[in-house]
């Protein structure tokens, strides 16, 4: 039988736009590493808004075409070895961002509008990087002077991936105030989900936990993966690994160290 | 009598400084010494009976206000909501811009950074952003940055209700003076001279003939910084709460013995 | 000693930019009564989208001089009769929207930003007498011919009021998934909150009342009022009083009967 | 054998055509007799193994898949996520306006309607717009609204994904030409004659020289309103699901006793 694990992988194509969550958000890591099994390349990663290892891991096994982010990390065990040398090297195309910038992004393809506006961003070079990021003169000004104002066009990723604490029967997705994933969700038409556990109900039935669901209306698919941000952490569920982390972290400041700590971690999972 | 303040106490006790008479100071995931400043200033305000202080820390469970998401942050620095902010810097220049992406030439420098995060955005919503830094060296402080993740001052009519407050260094506490535009620097820490400081200074500043040195904490606020603050910074930061003690432990050996 | 309610109302001054929700959302008629009785006047009310009871009697009491909505009705109960005579009579100023509209125009307060595109609204009689929305020409199309689209300036309200289920002795509110409650919030620096009671702890401390809870970042004043909605209804609390509502609107039809409805409800609370 | 469709049922299944190979369909918080139709599409399209129909019912418990507050609905249109929705009409004209607002000069007109909700957005956005309204005169159909809440069409080069999909009145059911613009008269229900429909209208319309009738639902269908639908609408319309019932026995006696 399929594993759920591979449905959802099966369901990324190559060269896709994909979202992902920040560290602390729910990051799929078990569906990351299903993904760089089936090696599916030519990926656009979307960070919402910043990326850590999953961006880093993708990266070092050759799958990332672009970065669009504010920042690539790994957060208490240092900068993203693989990632920063991509950047160095050119093998990544990337598209720097500040935090809001990738939010208002994903609000104009929530709301279906071309772009949103945004404040701030003048200056900086950014901007001076970004021919997609617009400046016009804000035409609700009040006072005659110019008021020059950045707009950001919609980001219309291909899919959104994302690890959550619970999911029901019916394909409702209990995200709690995570709501940046909705924001993924709601941006996007493929929005699979890897969760800790299925809840025995309907999430929606109760005003409670509805007012953390991300509705199934946006959820294509959901497979029950236990501990499936391992070695990252689950909010309100469990902390992150921090010794696989920096072991991650040490492991992959070479491209063999990456190549060998994954096959080491293939392996485990195989096992 | 206590041990007298270490250099980290120096760095909390400026920030609290620096906070005096804010209401909402957001910090982030991974600066244990201003939220350290941030809750000396809380309990300070407590203590002289002063309008409360919010103190949001991002990733934290038990500082953390937030319940619409990651957006949320910025979207309450834009409704004027967050008095207080720090930005750190990979390099910081004289003019108060700031480099977290890389250096050399973008996009394939000599080094890189992790990015900008909400730099280029909070630097021009949140009224007093401190730039704090404890390296304190020519390859952070230089004279024009390679990449300018957000820019210290803006020309006249681009929207900015925010920017450059301060730059708190391990060796000094610098204000910044807009006009100019241009830091200055008011005080140097305990054990560091201005010529030390001219030289770890890639760009110039302005300075008194004799600056003063920064005043350390009284011993109430000492008290305050040892006991209740450093066990609120327990929950966030663990290892930072138990490096603070353990320098004071040492520092208070070390006066012992000499 | 003052009733909380007084407190709350006192808060409320002529003249303001008053944002109140939609009738199945959670609307503080009590505290509307309150206001009436303090006959605080001139007020600019923005409905989140609609009105309801609630804007009907203001108006009927003389208090409103500008009403922003998409709608005013009364539902089940019919047309909203004092609003609909104050139109005809030209005694209140009409900025006629959309539903989307006021959601953008708040939400450009949330963001802090000017303005907020919508699609929509091209050649309709509402775009054609709102001179403060602007049509611009799409500035991130990527064909070369022209794109009109609409932008609805930030609407920045100088309060919120609404009635919530409970609210925690912090300030902390919960709304569940009622989100245009916390927009109201977000977009404007004074909400006023009736709840139903007091939840005896930190709402914050549990990520699953946390994910519907606005923070008391946001919250100005809080004062419980059982019942606090009546006679309309609370989402997941109790149904409105249809037979009520039918009363008002009965009474409703002239503005003498509007004026003994009122007086007798004002004696029935002082009682 | 079952007694004749009622007026209520011969709308019901019309509307359930109507949303034959929608995927996800809204309806307002105040329409019974949409709300059922969809509840029919979706017992048929289950009956035929076809895709899953979502329905959305503004205001109800059950049928509420939204979380995210009021502004969802209109989100999740320009999303592409709603196929289909109904839209009412205090004057609907010729070319597929729709006035939700008044009569007469805007704004001080002789009557007030509540205003235009959602319409100008939701009519650019949902791909099946439905115009319902089952009172059929010259005071509803009109040559030309008096305040267009949304326009039927638009100017080429006008963003629009949306539109008018068909009218369905107490009389017939009217297909919508965009070209032209116009409506076309499909087919009369039981008992409406075409000289009736066009003395009742305001505007001109296209039609054959004898229009087909609309069809009554077969058994199956009508045994389906009467049993499944008319549970589902109980718990967002109890009211006008105990109507359905009784009209149903009405008609029924009357059928017997004549």
């Amino acid at each position: 039988m399929q594993h759920p694990l591979d449905r959802l992988a099966a369901q990324v194509a190559p060269g896709m736009k994909l979202a992902v969550p920040v560290d602390y958000g729910g990051v799929p890591m078990a569906l990351t590493r299903a993904i760089i099994e089936r090696d599916i390349g030519n990926l656009h990663l979307v960070c919402v808004p910043t990326g850590g290892m999953q961006v880093d891991m993708l990266i070092g096994a050759g799958l990332v075409k672009t970065v669009e982010t504010s920042a690539v990390s790994l957060g208490e065990a240092g900068g993203a070895p693989r990632f920063n040398a991509a950047v160095r090297a050119g093998e990544v195309h990337m598209l720097d961002a500040t935090c809001p910038a990738i939010h208002a992004g994903l609000l104009a393809a929530q709301k279906g509008v071309p772009f949103v506006p945004i404040r701030g961003l003048l200056g900086t070079d950014l901007l001076a990087n970004r021919p997609d990021w617009r400046v016009i003169d804000n035409p609700v000004r009040e006072e005659t002077d110019s008021d020059p104002i950045v707009l950001i066009p919609a980001i219309h990723p291909d899919a959104a991936i994302f690890h959550a604490p619970m999911a029901d029967r019916f394909g409702n997705v209990w995200i709690g105030r995570r709501r940046e994933l909705a924001a993924m969700a709601y941006a996007t038409q493929t929005t699979l989900v890897t969760v800790e556990r299925i809840f025995d109900g309907d999430l929606m039935d109760d005003e409670m936990t509805a007012a953390g669901t991300l509705p199934a209306l946006y959820v294509t698919d959901v497979a029950q993966v236990e501990k499936g941000a391992w070695p990252l952490g689950l909010w309100g569920e469990y902390e992150g690994d921090t010794a696989e982390q920096h072991r991650y972290a040490s492991a992959a400041r070479t491209a063999d160290g990456f190549a060998a700590y994954m096959a080491d971690s293939q392996q485990k999972g195989a096992a | 009598m206590s041990t007298p303040a270490t250099a980290h106490e120096i760095l909390i006790v400026s920030i609290a400084r620096l906070l005096h008479g804010t209401r909402h100071v957001a910090v982030g995931a991974a600066s244990p010494i201003p939220a350290a400043g941030a809750m000396l200033a809380r309990a300070l305000a407590e203590a002289a009976d002063e309008p409360k202080l919010r103190l949001s820390i991002l990733g934290s469970v038990t500082h953390n206000f937030f319940t619409n998401g990651s957006a949320e942050l910025f979207d309450c620095a834009a409704q004027g909501r967050i008095d207080a902010f720090f930005l750190g810097g990979g390099q910081i220049d004289g003019t108060g811009n700031v480099n977290l992406v890389g250096v050399g030439d973008y996009p394939q420098g000599k080094v890189r950074w992790p990015g900008s995060f909400g730099s280029a955005f909070l630097y021009f919503h949140i009224p007093r952003v401190i730039l704090f830094r404890e390296e304190h060296s020519p390859r952070v402080m230089v004279e024009k940055v390679d990449f300018i993740s957000a820019p210290g001052v803006s020309e006249k009519g681009i929207w900015r209700k925010g920017g450059p407050y301060a730059l708190l260094t391990g060796k000094g506490l610098f204000g910044f003076e807009c006009e100019r535009p241009g830091f200055h620097l008011q005080t140097l820490h305990p054990g560091h001279t201005l010529e030390e400081v001219i030289a770890a200074t890639g760009f110039d500043f302005s300075h008194d003939a004799t600056p003063a040195q920064t005043a350390p904490p009284d011993p109430t606020t000492l008290a305050l910084i040892r006991g209740r603050v450093t066990d609120e910074l327990h929950e966030s930061y663990p290892d930072f709460a138990a490096t603070l003690r353990q320098t004071v432990t040492q520092h208070s050996l070390k006066e012992q013995t000499t």
